[in-house]
């Protein structure tokens, strides 16, 4: 049932092939079987080429769809290795499909790469399954159209297959990137000028009262930068917000620690580290091995990490950046020994476990707005407003692309699409 | 049964039930199966990253196919490596620049694609479907994701979460009932994952259990039941001694 | 301190407490609750139940002592199955860190039903490769495996009389809990050498596998120790996977009856509180 | 030297940043071949990284076992594990097995890894169930939600729930597949718009924070 109102749904170009169902249909009642020579006509504007926007090693054939394109009707594809050929029976099938198949509207081509109209028939020969195009080398190629044991072969077309060097099919995807950009430098820029309201966050307002605690207790502040390496944008977030959180706790004279899982952000978060201990006057008072490494491994990281929680008792935990499922027992552990926990994480498998566990919880994009709200400098902050106009940007095509996409349905008309398929996710 | 699968019963049992020990409370057995974890993790990814890296990816495509370019990254790696002279420490900066910088560059356009684009195309449907002999319609049916009233409550939720993290915009008059109906939906989620990920997580336990009754049986010398007994046993002497303790700094 | 307040701040190695003998003892004692069986574990089971006598199924058992607890119990009913109906169990795996988990398994059942090694089943074990054995033993199943994984050459084993190789194969299945795994059975075998192939896989990776069994490449899937106790069911052999089940259903109860009861104590507290501020 | 210092490192970003998003419009075999070039380039230099690493490891617990502090005896233990893992494993040649025997090596992993980490994740069992018992309460209204709807679904994925309760299952399913996908998907987009700013920020040098020393 599903499947049916999906095949509906395609429009104009299923319509045609349900017309020509019919008229197979009728056709087979007045003179069956159909008779080759009525039925099975040459094949009408059939081109080949290299697939644009690719590797290589592929060719693309199209032909206009026959008014007896049926189920019961199969069309093969010929290819031959060479360019002067004179029985095209004798190239070799390479593929065979039913007649009602592989249309140009089938294909995942977006409007602005579409070589035809969409009733056409297209076929993409790639390599592989016994087939092997070599880039460079010219093919000759040809449609037969097949009906019992007759076969009528149109004239052969010749193509190279050679590779791209743009994908013209995600153009959408380079241009949103650009807009973006655009948006985001725009957005500092605004920034540089004029103050920028940021609503409160109430995870942030915690940082502070948790440090302070940490200081009143006299014990130290666990922080841990989470599972993934320096080049993960959330990695990233917890490092930047490390430093802010040192430059308080240097303030405070309070110890920090930090384990970590990976190196390279070891080696980083030690510098930040150290620049905070520098910025807030107390370069003495730093540690070479507040940041330290344990182990790569995901639960033996966990289990001395909870060593550690039960062990140093920190009054204070920290989980910022990205985790896996040793996010709860991390927190469980941390919730155990009374200590007040802030968790900032774009996991959104994890989030559930934080927000049931930790006392704050900075939920997804909030990690990255974090470094934003507690240093208010004017790129962090135009950023954050970057990222909101964007969204708002979103927004607005979430709810007029379900507008036009309904109309479409309605009215049964293409034109919504030259809207709809600049935002899919065109390969 | 041969002798190192024996062997093996007995110390798998022993470090199953040393962490198991963690959840009374700390004590000696769990710290000795920590430490060994961390230790035994660590000579893994060693021995791992040797194979790889240094055996797989350096050293035979260099010998037998003459790949030098992979020179290149070792220099890098070697660069990482200044940080222990402090006055060439600078030098690592470039291996971390490159790093972060191949990262971010890969991330940009992937992340549209998949997260963005794909998100968006697949929260974009008609709300009215075309059914065969009924003409366009609205369907109701609650268990198919695809149907008009989902697709309907799916672009609510994604539009409501969404206003929830606009962070330059105060959330009041409606702004707050939509930042509102945000939070509900965002809850609503984490409950329902929660409730979810509940039958992984007792899966993971029974798997231990089963292993723990498998060598219970009398082929591996019944580890479970000595060392259970030995676990509890530790426990007890360990928590009489520390109230013995406790009493002593109290006076 | 009052009585609900006192069991909202319970101790957690209560809880504990409770979920371990939630889990235990089902294990030790399986009830045996009724479990709905879905079409796609039907699905194998049916096709094993139509195969007849002295068919070839081929087992692999693609996964890692780490998925061992959903992909275990599952093993050990499909090969209770195949061999009460008498077929011919040919089982190897794509993993090389499982085969010795795999070997245990199939040793195991075959021991329990009273198997002969080479003559009713044989254990390939592994073969390096990855998905190029799917392929090798597609064209020839001996170049794949030239031994058992005791060291038996393959062309002698009685078992094996008339394979040659994939297309000799009647029913394949295959456990995966990754890659490769069930895909890569039907994009490298069922594909090319047309047998009908089935899967298995654990809970997490279900979902993901559910296109391939709507579009008929797989002809059933049997997903996480849910669907390992649903086979059990079907074939009335109550093992793992229903006391599995058994335990998951104490403990999911176990967890709703402690909240449920955490926040009657919390209300109540709650109203108390509220009582004694209108009070005074 | 400022330069050498502080611009050229910018520089290199800049470069490896551009170069590697335009690669993903480029569909030209060169430009595959230049991304798995990397990213095994990637993996090699991670693998130097590991020295870092462990040369922190080592030096904290050689400190401790010097030092004879507190516990220094468990330290002792932790370098027995890795010196051992690492013998065996250079001995085994890195397999755990071989032609289907299990190594030396694949006996640590079978026998120490598996069931430490099996047990490690096990834990999750109890946790899941005291972090319910604690944080499950209805103190709001949206405590109260999320409340419902975790008990929802719990009773919805268990044979004996679905028998107390026979909507709960298809009720779960709704949860799951409509309002759980549409928040999820919310997040990510936010998420991933946070990641494609940050990444330009970082490839255009405006956050630099990354290579340590803040602001300079």
């Amino acid at each position: 049932m599903k499947r049916e109102t999906l095949n509906v749904k395609r429009g104009k170009g299923d319509k045609s092939c349900l017309a020509a169902l019919l008229i197979a249909a009728l056709l087979s009642l007045f003179d069956s079987p159909v008779s080759a020579e009525t039925a099975l006509l040459p094949l009408q504007d059939v081109r080949a080429f290299d697939t644009p926007s690719d590797g290589g090693g592929s060719l693309t054939i199209l032909w206009s769809s026959a008014p007896y394109d049926s189920a019961i009707m199969k069309y093969q594809i010929l290819l031959g290795e060479e360019t002067a050929l004179s029985d095209p029976a004798a190239m070799k099938v390479v593929a065979e499909f039913p007649a009602d198949q592989h249309y140009v509207h089938d294909s995942k081509w977006p409007w602005w790469t579409r070589p035809t109209t969409r009733d056409q028939h297209q076929f993409t020969l790639r390599n592989g399954k016994g087939i092997a195009l070599k880039d460079w080398t010219a093919y000759t190629i040809a449609v037969a159209a097949v009906l019992n044991d007759d076969r009528v072969i149109a004239r052969p077309v010749q193509a190279t297959p050679q590779p791209n060097w743009v994908n013209w099919n995600q153009m959408n995807n380079f241009l949103l990137m650009l807009l973006f950009g655009g948006i985001v430098f725009y957005a500092i820029g605004t920034a540089r000028k004029r103050e920028i309201f940021l609503r409160r966050i109430p995870g942030l307002d915690a940082v502070d009262e948790a440090i302070g605690r940490a200081t009143e207790l006299g014990k130290p502040i666990l922080y841990l930068t989470g599972a993934h390496d320096m080049t993960d944008p959330s990695t990233i977030a917890a490092a930047v917000i490390l430093g802010r959180v040192a430059k308080r706790a240097a303030g405070y004279e309070t110890d920090l620690l930090v384990p970590h899982r990976d190196p390279i952000t070891m080696a980083v978060c030690h510098e930040i580290t150290k620049q905070a201990y520098l910025e807030a006057g107390k370069p003495d008072l730093f540690k070479d091995d507040a940041n330290f490494f344990i182990t790569s491994d995901q639960f033996s990281y966990t289990a001395a990490v909870d060593g550690i929680m039960l062990r140093k008792k920190p009054a204070t935990n920290f989980f910022m950046g990205y985790y896996f499922a040793e996010a709860l027992l991390l927190t469980e552990t941390g919730a155990s020994t009374g200590a007040i926990q802030i968790a900032g994480t774009d996991a959104d498998h994890q989030l559930p476990f934080f927000v049931t566990t930790c006392d704050y919880t900075l939920i997804g994009e909030e990690l990255f707005a974090a470094s934003a709200y507690l240093s208010r400098e004017p790129v962090q902050v135009g950023t954050l407003r970057g990222q909101d106009i964007g969204k708002a940007f979103i927004l607005g095509v979430l709810g007029v692309g379900t507008i036009l996409a309904t109309l479409g349905v309605i009215l049964d008309a293409q034109w919504p699409h030259f809207f709809l398929d600049i935002f899919k996710d065109t390969k | 049964m041969p002798i190192e699968s024996i062997i093996g019963g007995w110390v798998a049992t022993g470090l199953t039930l040393f962490i198991f020990s963690f959840l009374y409370k700390d004590n000696p057995l769990f710290k000795v199966a920590e430490n060994l974890y961390v230790g035994v993790s660590v000579g893994y990814t060693i021995v791992k990253t040797f194979d790889t890296v240094i055996v797989h990816l350096i050293w035979k495509p260099i010998v037998e196919t003459g790949e030098w370019s992979l020179l290149i990254p070792v220099a890098i790696g070697t660069l990482m490596l200044t940080r222990y002279v402090p006055k060439a420490a600078w030098i690592s900066r470039y291996a971390f620049a490159f790093i972060v910088g191949v990262g971010s560059g890969l991330a940009i356009p992937r992340t549209i694609s998949s997260f963005i684009l794909k998100q968006i195309e697949d929260t974009v449907r008609p709300i009215l479907l075309l059914v065969p002999g009924e003409g366009v319609t609205f369907t109701w049916s609650l268990l198919d994701p695809t149907s008009s009233l989902n697709t309907i409550i799916i672009l609510i939720g994604v539009s409501a979460v969404l206003f929830y993290f606009f962070f330059s915009v105060e959330h009041s008059g409606p702004g707050k009932v939509v930042a509102r109906t945000g939070i509900l939906f965002l809850m609503i989620a984490f409950g329902a994952a929660f409730g979810y990920t509940v039958m992984a997580r007792m899966s993971l336990l029974i798997g231990r259990l089963t292993d723990l009754i498998e060598f219970s049986d009398p082929s591996y010398g019944m580890p479970t039941l000595w060392l259970l007994g030995l676990t509890i046993l530790t426990l007890v002497v360990m928590s009489r001694r520390s109230s013995g303790k406790q009493t002593k700094e109290e006076e | 301190m009052t009585f609900t307040e006192r069991m909202l701040k319970i101790d957690r190695r209560i809880i504990f407490l409770v979920i371990g003998l939630c889990t235990l003892l089902p294990l030790l004692y399986p009830v045996g609750f009724p479990i709905r069986i879905s079409p796609e574990v039907r699905g194998v089971y049916d096709h094993i139940e139509l195969l007849p006598e002295g068919s070839v199924f081929l087992l692999s058992l693609d996964f890692d002592p780490a998925s061992k607890p959903e992909l275990q119990p599952q093993s050990i009913a499909l090969l209770h199955h195949a061999f009460r109906k008498n077929l011919r169990v040919v089982a190897m795996t794509l993993w090389v860190s499982g085969t010795g988990l795999a070997d245990q398994i199939v040793t195991q059942v075959a021991r329990e039903m009273g198997k002969e090694n080479g003559r009713d089943y044989v254990f390939l074990g592994w073969s390096p490769g990855g998905t190029a054995v799917i392929i090798n033993m597609g064209q020839n199943l001996y170049g794949a495996f030239p031994t058992d994984y005791n060291g038996k050459p393959t062309r002698e084993l009685p078992v094996l009389h008339g394979v040659n190789n994939l297309r000799d194969v009647n029913y394949a299945v295959s456990l995966g809990a990754g890659n490769p795994g069930v895909e890569a059975w039907y994009v490298f075998g069922k594909d090319k050498y047309k047998f009908e192939l089935g899967g298995g896989c654990t809970g997490v990776m279900a979902p993901g596998l559910y296109p391939l069994l709507r579009s008929g490449q797989i002809n059933g899937l049997i997903g996480g120790l849910r669907g390992a106790a649903e086979y059990e069911e079907l074939i009335g052999q109550k093992g793992h996977a229903i006391a599995g089940m058994d335990a998951q259903s104490a403990t999911h109860m176990a967890i709703i009856v402690l909240v449920i009861m955490c926040n009657l104590f919390y209300l109540s507290l709650r109203t108390a509180a509220r009582q004694g501020q209108s009070g005074a | 030297m400022i330069f050498l210092r502080r611009q050229l490192p910018l520089l290199i970003t800049l470069i490896a940043g551009l170069v590697f998003a335009a690669q993903y419009y480029v569909p030209h075999p060169a430009s595959e071949q230049m991304l798995t070039s990397v990213t095994k380039w990637l993996q090699i230099i991670s693998g130097f990284a590991l020295v870092l690493g462990v040369s922190s490891l080592f030096h904290v617990h050689a400190a401790k076992i010097r030092r004879k502090e507190a516990g220094w005896g468990y330290s002792f233990i932790l370098y027995v594990g890795m010196l051992g893992t690492i013998a065996v494993g250079l001995w085994s040649n890195g397999k755990e097995a071989v032609d289907g025997a299990s190594t030396a090596f694949g006996w640590v992993y079978n026998y120490m890894m598996v069931p430490l980490q099996g047990t490690m994740f096990a834990i999750l069992a109890f946790f899941i169930a005291s972090a319910a018992y604690r944080s499950f309460r209805a103190r709001s209204r949206e405590a109260a939600v999320l409340l419902i709807a975790a008990v929802i679904v719990m009773m919805g994925r268990v044979p004996l729930g679905e028998h107390l309760i026979p909507i709960s299952g298809d009720l779960s399913q709704w949860i799951l597949n409509v309002l759980n996908a549409s928040v999820r998907r919310a997040i990510l987009i936010g998420v991933s718009l946070g990641t494609v700013a940050l990444s330009i920020k970082i490839i255009f040098g405006i956050e630099r924070s990354y290579l340590g020393g803040g602001k300079e």
